[in-house]
């Protein structure tokens, strides 16, 4: 981990993993301890690894849903103001090409009605500052931009 | 995924060992949480305290436990680290479950 | 191209292909049109497509030796003063584990014994501000640093 | 891989149509290059001024061209553009050929 390496040089983290559900959570243990180590804790650490999280579970359960898990990468990067996370995976594309918009699942109703799910991509949308995809050649990037110093809730 | 079980004031509490509820376990989970609430006690109590890390399928298997209890029975939590306060929070699941900020509230709360 | 989003955003490019020969010259074209539309051009242009050319040769030639050629991944960021390409591949890693010190081949001798290869890895220093090679699960991930304004070339 | 050729000057003239020499037209350009430099002539000179882009394989195989050719024979460049121009300077290479600015430049010192 390169902690005390200048920003904009070599990445914080850049590890590799099968998409199954053990392995992404050893990434984003990973991932957690690169954050401590570079001075990263509290509600900002919280929220990038939550993030990161349902987006390497979304790859696990979605990308390569039908197929066997193929392989998921991640680059952390330390910048002046911005904590920069890239995520490849060679899975399929997003529904309709597009992500998917992150809408909070309606929780209004009786309690057998409450979701127990939906809330991936919600979450993301919420804990990053921006979110873009790119599909090329039949890889996914998906690059997730965080506050370097703020907590990124927004409200 | 490891839950221990204890009886205080008629209220069943339910501690979670395990440090993450994730998509890697939430199923194991939810299982234990049926197997453990079977008994059909009225008020059962989550001590959520040794938990840092929950996901949204973490959040949607405590859910799911509490669906499975069926109506007129409660699940409520305790003791949320700050991570897992916030996925409460952001998803609204804070205004569904009653959640006390330790055991001991939440039961001074049931005894008072 | 998201050559006018924010620095710190979206990456300017993320391009995959299979590693041959003819796929990374596409890439390169692709890098040099990007770079052209993000107002990156002369002498840095040259230098970044010509790093970026080198390295992904030796993914090809090197990395994905003695196996199918593999697929290799390349992510464009644009920040403020600096233009990051980060290159991520499943084949070999490098020799003796570390990145390869990219001497200058000797060129004093005979006509005869002139070099024909072996300048990859120089370029490669010799172009960039910064470089770094992780290895993690059978996956290499090369950072390459340029300047983003001022000609990289050190004398 | 394009080549053309003329001769000006008993210089015979090799004029690139492609506009890079690259890892994947590095062989075709030298397997040419013997074709072309096989009658022997003395003194050649490779026009590189369509070529925006030259790797370190087109640069090897350049060199390549200009080695088997042999000892006694000249192979002069002429209209580097400046990408092209650096990496022959970052290699050294500079000094190894003679480099002409264009071939205007080249014919002239040839036949002065
Ligand atoms: N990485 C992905 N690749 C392909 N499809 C995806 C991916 N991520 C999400 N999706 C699609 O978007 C939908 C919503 O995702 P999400 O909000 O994370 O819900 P959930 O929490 O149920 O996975 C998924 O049901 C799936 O159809
Ligand atoms: N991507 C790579 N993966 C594994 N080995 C590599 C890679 N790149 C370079 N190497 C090793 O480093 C050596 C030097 O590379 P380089 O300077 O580019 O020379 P060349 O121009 O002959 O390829 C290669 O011969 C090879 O053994």
């Amino acid at each position: 981990m390169a902690a005390t390496a200048p920003s904009q040089s070599a990445p914080l983290a850049a590890l590799s993993s099968t998409a199954t559900e053990l392995d992404v959570r050893d990434m984003v243990e990973a991932l957690g301890a690169a954050l401590t180590d570079a001075g990263i804790d509290g509600d900002l650490r919280g929220s990038i690894t939550l993030a990161v999280s349902e987006a390497l579970n979304n790859v696990t359960e979605h990308g390569y849903a039908g197929r066997a898990p193929g392989e998921v990468h991640m680059v952390v990067d330390l910048l002046a103001d911005r904590v920069l996370v890239t995520l490849s995976d060679s899975g399929h594309g997003m529904p309709g090409g597009a992500l998917p918009p992150g809408l909070l699942p309606d929780s209004s109703g009786a309690r057998a009605d409450l979701p127990e799910g939906g809330f991936g991509w919600f979450l993301i949308h919420k804990l990053c500052l921006d979110l873009s995809h790119t599909r090329h050649a039949g890889r996914n990037t998906l690059r997730m931009t965080f506050p370097r110093y703020l907590a990124p809730e927004k409200s | 995924m490891q839950l221990t079980c204890a009886t205080h004031n008629n209220i069943k509490v339910i501690t979670v060992e395990d440090n993450r509820i994730d998509a890697a376990s939430a199923i194991r989970f939810k299982d234990e949480m049926r197997t453990l609430t079977d008994d059909g006690a009225d008020h059962v109590l989550l001590d959520l305290s040794g938990v840092a890390f929950v996901d949204s399928s973490g959040l949607g298997a405590i859910i799911a436990s509490m669906k499975q209890m069926g109506d007129g029975r409660r699940l409520d939590l305790a003791g949320l680290t700050p991570d897992v306060a916030k996925v409460f929070r952001l998803t609204r699941m804070d205004s569904i479950f009653v959640i006390h900020k330790d055991m001991a509230a939440a039961l001074q709360r049931a005894a008072g």
